[in-house]
């Protein structure tokens, strides 16, 4: 299926970018989060617990970047398990353009159900994942309209969160400290940065992993791990599109 | 697990089942009343149609333990020893089923039908089947044998108006 | 299904205690749409509460203008009620139209009105009818109840007790049948009360059941079938699944709302 | 001759299924019995990387798991297409092998990976849900109108460019050549809706395996209980033929999807076997709509030729036909032989000529489905037979007449040598109980009303009967066509028919009693039907293709044959008579001409004490006969449908349905008549309701009641029916087969009705409500500009 929108959000367009790369908002602002995770530097995974009606399903996204130009656009791939209820994935691009003082953001997903949730729901595919970007943008409207986004991490309740939260400014040493071993070794990533040739085609140890990201981290005049954002705003749309 | 006590068939039952267990497998596989069938599962096809407390319910969507100390009647509750029930006979006299497997549900329903009107026509009797599902009949001599029975029905009691 | 615990509450009291130390409980009305989700395992609750049985949701009355109907009364019950048919024939008819017997025979209103699916029929009455969802926690009016498909003002642990919907001076619902699964693909409602006329549509809203207040105008000025035939829906705001897309969808709320208006005389 | 042929006598097995004691194959338990579920790929095309069954052992109840490499090691083999064609170069169908479980690839949704057994079915579903597969996605082919692009994803590499075969029936040149010289041309785009059988009852099978006498039990929902043996033991290797007992018990309908046997059959058998314990295996309908065969789904060009003086010279239709993602029994039969030999229709044509490419595609397979082949000749005659007389402005029904055959036998330019009937009689009674004559009137009392009216027409010729063995040898069938009986005459005269057919609803136990008590005067409640069980019948071809009247009738015909010519010198010998002066009559054998007379039982008795029996006769009366018959039956009939459009919405109400049929005899009306509306209910269904739609990615959108409109009691009318009876002159009873009728003829005459009612010849089946309001905004659209 195609789903694509366009949403104002009252914030600078820099702002906006930045928002979506702080794990701690965007995980408020996708409904039923669980847990955001960091893999490596265009890799995350996330839990996701979407429930529409009587259904409730658990699923667990992983979501890859590809050709990120901060602060203007990126495209996502990825892909959410959900168990018995099946799957869903797909990508999507996301586009930020100024507008005064708010930023118009633009996506244009397309994405793939499969199993039990597409054999048996398919009346309210569509809908359900407008409906969860149409609460994602509210959620983050309405994080970003007071124009102080970085509190927005203070909301973030620790009980329930693996990841710990990281504000926009993220300690480099911490972001490192959460990448998983087991999984850094699952295939070879290339990542082009904005301009930047940052090519991560060794063999990924995970030293060097952590040491681009580390190198990403102090490039982004923001800094902070961007990317999480951009994953975790791909696995809402990816997931929640499977949903009925 | 719950302990359910039904009366099913005019008997009294009481078995101790998990609570997921469904009227229907309870039904089949506990008490061995395999005449309530399994046709889809998103209750639509009505083939598990049963009658509890006098109303027609979709045995499929309902858990034993929701209806403990309710009156159950199935299909193989309906004849009175040799002596068909004016719904069995009708189906039977008017050709209503082929492959036999929906009809224990519509027979269920059909009675429940006739129970609920007070006259049947024959656009009425198909609104009311909508939640019956037949591949085999085309529905054409099921209409025909309900319609048969609500008269024979009518004959032997009065009808009775819903409540 | 997943192993589940069942258990019936006693009171409104039992239900919210009962809900509050399970694990991840749900409260289980006719059952009609969350144990055929749960036999899919697409929902797993740990508990389901069966609030059926409690006092409190049983009944109905025509009280003060108003209809009021206890939540776990049964589709049939409704359909069936000789109050209701003399207070509201179309509340009733709109009971009659919902599943097939068999399912209205264990669907609830509460049920329904709980889960707020966006192709159910009660909302479309509920919210035309200006009704009051009272519940354990207080009272929502209509139209802050429903916000969104699937979504409602009630909290985890809220039970909806009694349904109040105004008498209208005159009301008709009209349904247009998803042929397979026989929701509402787009089905409209219309009542005028005293403060003037109403239109909702169920089955074909994005975000679920919705007024069409330019119809509603339209209607104030002249009650007649013509006065909102050529009232344009925008299709952006309609759902589109393989049954009817969002064109035809808005294509036929005019229709409908033509025809419901012509029905309520 | 109160219960003999012709009579509307009850069924008998109805006592059974009205009080809830059928017996179908999920009701019945074995003891020790596991329960096996399966786990399936959620993905049209993928490769497994791994199957990783290490937490499903952990489930409590787990009993054992089989992987399509336990069915590799234990030599199962590939599932089989028992119909070889060939392309038109000479060369033969590219079928693809179809691994009962494929180890390494997934190619529709659906598609068994594992088979998971439990203690109890709950515990199976845990189980199987705890099977990780991990799967590497590859692009699919799920729309078969691309899967002859260039660049398409391959379904199959023994398969280049997904073309099966590219076959060809009939005479190009001389088609081509009639066209050429053709007044005038009339062309149709056409398509088959892509439609799910639905059987009420879902397969299910139950196998056992009696490690002592190494003996195998398969309860199974099927229509063809021997076949299914056949092909478990010659081609799938699950256990030798000897040793396997296959029982159909009681069947809740089939419509061809239960021809089949399945990868789930196969795979129950063998964990039967390696558990040593029963299994049983019970779809749910989720399951039914991903994996049994599916029916239809063509993409057809067809022309029309025809002289000035409006008499049809050619036809040439093209088609491609959807296979699925692997080779079905009588998947490449289908749309080929049932399906290009029918093209003559009641016509006269003297130029046909059918291309038809045969597609893989991912998607599950499709097979043949109530008519097979031959509703999809149907649609294309008698649409493109209509839309030439709109076009022409002449008559519907007066075109069809002007073309109609008359002389018999007619050799059709496609292969099929018609029987005689009597196309006009049906016409005739058709539009009389339609009242055609009044509806210019009703058509003008709907417009009142705001709504469209049309009046569409069928003329349906089918050939039925899937015989005889030669003739589809020659074509490249597989299997014998002919059918088996047993006459067992007991001592006290009781008798019991021992047939290879199978009843899944026909109502065998009472039609074929019928016949006996037609021939020995004996009661139908002293006669009892053995069926669907290979230990009890030595062998048999089941049920399907119209073809247990014709032939399975026939056979027992057959037996009765011989039965009565020995029961005559019997009864001679006791009645110091000669045997050809023996009649049969009322349970009684009579002496011609004199008042001496035997009771059947007196003389049954007599055959089995055996104390006076003449020299060289055998005790006992017991006959047996495999009849296969000398042609091809071919039921005929004129549909009339009339159908009422609400303009506003799109909603098509079928006001009228006629249906006048020729069956040849009728045994029992009750019967034909129910086998004619079940069939009608689908051919409206697929018109107006049914179809089955893929996405892009292959996910089955309409896997459930939700989305896949089965038609309800409220969505058809009560139908109108009459026939005319013209014997068949190649069967020993005269009878024709009259279970695909309906579904033959019907998509054809509602389209048709719609069609006119919208003035446009541009709508596909199903024609749903917004299909339907989209054709009368564009009816509308230029009467508006005017």
């Amino acid at each position: 299926m195609e789903l694509s929108g366009e949403h104002r959000i009252p914030a600078p367009r820099s702002v906006v970018w930045e928002a979506l790369h702080d794990p701690e908002i965007l995980k408020d602002c996708i409904k039923g989060c669980q847990r955001l995770e960091k893999l490596n530097d265009h890799q995350m995974e996330a839990t996701v617990q979407a429930k529409v009606g009587p259904v409730k399903a658990t699923f667990e996204a992983n979501v890859d970047i590809v050709d990120p130009v901060a602060p203007e656009r990126y495209t996502l791939t990825g892909e959410g398990k959900g168990g018995v209820a099946g799957f869903a994935k797909g990508s999507a691009e996301v586009i930020l353009t100024e507008d005064g003082d708010d930023t118009i953001l633009t996506y244009n997903a397309n994405a793939k159900i499969g199993g039990k949730l597409a054999q048996l729901g398919s009346r309210l595919v569509d809908t359900t994942a407008k409906k969860y970007a149409a609460d994602f943008f509210a959620t983050l409207s309405e994080k970003l309209g007071g124009g102080t986004p970085t509190a927005a991490p203070a909301e973030a309740s620790g009980a329930a969160t693996t990841a710990a939260p990281v504000a926009p400014a993220a300690d480099d040493a911490e972001v490192a400290g959460r990448i998983e071993p087991s999984l850094v070794e699952e295939g070879a990533y290339e990542l082009e940065l904005a301009g930047e040739e940052t090519a991560i085609d060794s063999p990924h140890m995970e030293d060097t992993i952590e040491k681009a990201i580390e190198a990403e981290a102090t490039k982004r005049a923001w800094g902070g791990p961007w990317f999480w954002g951009i994953l975790a705003f791909a696995a809402v749309i990816l997931v929640l599109i499977a949903l009925q | 697990m719950s302990e359910v006590k039904l009366t099913v068939n005019g008997r009294a039952v009481t078995r101790d089942v998990e609570d997921r267990t469904l009227l229907v497998t309870l039904l089949r596989e506990h008490l061995g009343l395999t005449g309530t069938h399994v046709g889809c599962d998103t209750s639509q096809c009505g083939a598990c149609t049963v009658h509890i407390d006098g109303h027609a319910v979709k045995s499929c969507t309902v858990l034993a333990a929701q209806v403990d100390g309710s009156e159950v009647v199935t299909i193989e509750g309906l004849a009175d020893g040799a002596s068909l029930h004016p719904m069995q006979e009708a189906f039977r006299t008017h050709h209503g089923l082929q492959c036999g497997f929906c009809t224990p549900g519509m027979i269920m329903m059909g009675i429940d039908i006739v129970q609920r009107h007070s006259s049947l026509d024959e656009e009425t009797i198909r609104k009311e089947l909508e939640g019956n599902i037949c591949r085999c009949t085309g529905y054409h001599n099921i209409v025909k044998a309900i319609k048969a029975a609500a008269d024979d029905m009518a004959v032997g009691t009065p009808s009775m108006a819903a409540e | 299904m997943y192993a589940t615990n069942y258990a019936k509450a006693t009171s409104l009291e039992d239900a919210v205690a009962k809900l509050k130390s399970s694990e991840d409980g749900k409260f289980l009305g006719g059952g009609q749409t969350l144990l055929a989700t749960m036999k899919q395992r697409l929902a797993a609750p740990t508990d389901i509460i069966d609030v059926t049985k409690i006092p409190e949701l049983q009944g109905i009355s025509v009280e003060g203008g108003k209809v009021v109907i206890g939540a776990a009364t049964t589709h049939s019950q409704v359909a069936a009620s000789k109050e209701i048919a003399s207070a509201i024939p179309a509340l009733a008819e709109l009971a009659g139209t919902i599943g097939d017997p068999a399912v209205r025979n264990m669907g609830t209103m509460g049920g329904v009105l709980a889960n707020n699916d966006p192709a159910a029929d009660y909302p479309a009455a509920a919210l035309a009818l200006d009704a009051t969802i009272m519940t354990t926690r207080g009272e929502h009016a209509a139209a802050d109840y429903f916000t969104g498909i699937f979504e409602t003002a009630l909290e985890e642990d809220e039970i909806i007790t009694k349904i109040a919907y105004t008498i209208p001076k005159k009301a008709a619902y009209e349904k247009f049948r998803n042929p397979a699964s026989r929701y509402s693909l787009c089905s409209v409602f219309v009542a005028l009360l005293d403060d003037g006329p109403r239109v909702t549509v169920t089955g074909s809203g994005n975000d679920g059941v919705f007024r069409v207040t330019e119809m509603e105008e339209a209607l104030k000025a002249n009650w007649s079938p013509d006065a909102v035939r050529s009232i344009a829906i925008d299709p952006a705001t309609m759902l589109a699944d393989i049954h009817g897309s969002a064109e035809y969808r808005a294509h036929l709320v005019p229709v409908l709302a033509a025809r419901a208006v012509a029905k309520a005389g | 001759m109160g219960e003999g042929i012709g009579a509307r006598v009850l069924r008998k097995e109805d006592q059974r299924f009205i009080t809830g004691k059928g017996r179908y194959t999920d009701d019945i338990s074995e003891r020790d019995m596991t329960h096996g579920v399966f786990v399936r790929s959620p993905h049209a095309h993928a490769r497994i990387r791994s199957i990783d069954a290490s937490e499903a052992k952990n489930v409590p109840g787990f009993v054992g798991i089989v992987t399509g490499q336990d069915l590799i090691d234990g030599a199962i083999g590939n599932i089989i297409c028992g119909w070889m064609i060939y392309s038109k170069d000479g060369s033969a169908m590219k079928a693809a092998p179809w691994k009962v479980m494929d180890p390494e690839i997934v190619r529709h949704v659906g598609q068994p990976v594992a088979f998971v057994v439990a203690e109890t079915r709950a515990a199976a579903v845990d189980a199987a849900e705890a099977v990780t597969v991990d799967y590497e996605e590859l692009p699919a082919l799920t729309n078969f109108h691309h899967a002859l692009d260039p660049g398409a994803v391959e379904v199959h590499p023994e398969a280049p460019g997904n073309l099966i075969c590219d076959w060809q029936l009939g005479d190009e040149a001389a088609t081509d050549d009639a066209f050429a010289k053709a007044a005038h041309v009339v062309e149709l785009d056409l398509e088959q809706n892509r439609l799910v059988p639905n059987a009420i009852e879902p397969r299910a099978a139950i196998a056992s395996y009696n490690v002592a006498e190494e003996h195998y039990t398969l309860n199974t929902t099927s229509q063809n209980p021997h076949v299914a043996r056949l092909c478990l033991s010659a081609f799938y290797n699950v256990a030798p033929e000897h040793k396997l007992r296959v029982i159909a018990p009681d069947v809740g309908g089939g419509f061809g999807s239960k021809i089949y046997i399945y990868p789930e059959e196969i795979t129950c058998l063998f964990a039967a076997r390696v558990l040593e314990r029963p299994v049983k295996w019970v779809a749910d309908r989720s399951e039914s709509f991903l994996t049994d065969a599916h029916g239809r789904d063509h993409k057809t060009k067809a022309k029309l030729a025809l002289d000035a003086d409006l008499k049809f010279t050619g036809l040439k239709v093209e088609t491609i036909a959807n296979i699925g993602a692997y080779m079905s029994l009588f998947s490449s039969a289908t749309p080929t032989y049932l399906y290009a030999t029918l093209l003559s229709g009641q016509y006269t044509t003297p130029n046909i000529y059918c291309n038809v490419k045969l597609v893989y595609s991912h998607t599950t397979p499709v097979d043949a489905y109530r008519g097979a082949g031959r509703p999809e000749a149907t649609f294309v005659v008698e649409r493109i037979v209509e839309a030439a007389a709109r076009k022409l402005g002449v008559d519907p029904i007066e075109l069809r007449r002007k073309n109609f055959i008359r002389e018999f036998p007619y050799q059709t330019p496609v292969l099929m040598a018609y029987d005689p009937t009597d196309f006009d009689a049906l016409v005739e009674k058709g539009l009389a109980h339609a009242d055609h004559a009044g509806f210019p009137a009703r058509r003008a009392e709907a417009e009142r009303r705001g709504k469209l009216r049309g009046m569409g027409f069928s003329c349906y010729i089918e050939a039925c009967g899937l015989a005889p063995s030669k003739a589809v040898g020659q074509l490249g069938g597989g299997v014998g066509q002919w059918e088996s009986a047993e006459v067992r005459v007991n001592p006290v005269g009781t008798i019991e028919i021992l047939t290879g057919s199978h009843s899944h609803g026909q109502g065998h136990e009472t039609t074929f009693a019928q016949v006996v008590a037609d021939r020995l005067g004996v009661p139908v409640g002293n006669v009892a039907i053995v069926h669907g069980d290979t230990d009890k019948i030595q062998f048999g071809m089941g049920s399907y293709g119209s073809r247990s009247g014709p032939v399975g009738m026939g056979a027992i015909a057959r037996a009765l044959d011989k039965v009565e010519a020995k029961a005559k010198v019997i009864a001679g010998h006791l009645m110091e008579a000669d045997p050809s002066d023996i009649v049969i009559e009322n349970g009684e054998l009579k002496v011609a001409g004199t008042d001496r007379k035997l009771g059947w039982h007196e003389m049954t008795l007599a055959a089995y004490t055996a104390h006076n029996l003449p020299d060289g006769i055998e005790p006992g009366l017991t006959e047996k006969a495999f009849y296969d018959p000398a042609n091809f039956t071919f039921p005929a009939g004129c549909f009339v449908c009339e159908v009422e459009i609400d303009p506003d919405t799109g909603i098509t109400r079928v006001v009228r349905f006629v249906a006048v049929d020729d069956f040849g005899v009728i045994v029992n009306p009750n019967v034909v008549e129910g086998q004619v509306h079940g069939g009608l209910a689908q051919g409206i269904g697929q018109a107006l309701y049914e179809g089955a739609y893929y996405d892009d990615a292959g996910q089955l959108l309409t896997g459930s009641y939700m989305d896949y409109c089965l038609p309800r009691a409220d969505d058809l009318p009560s139908f109108s029916l009459d026939h005319v009876e013209t014997p068949n002159p190649n069967n020993p009873l005269g009878v024709k087969g009259c279970g695909e009728a309906g579904a033959i003829g019907a998509p054809a005459a509602v389209i048709n009705a719609v069609t006119d009612a919208l003035r446009t010849e541009a709508m596909t089946m199903p024609a749903t409500p917004e299909k339907v309001w989209r054709a009368v905004q564009a009816m509308r659209a230029p009467i508006a500009a005017e």
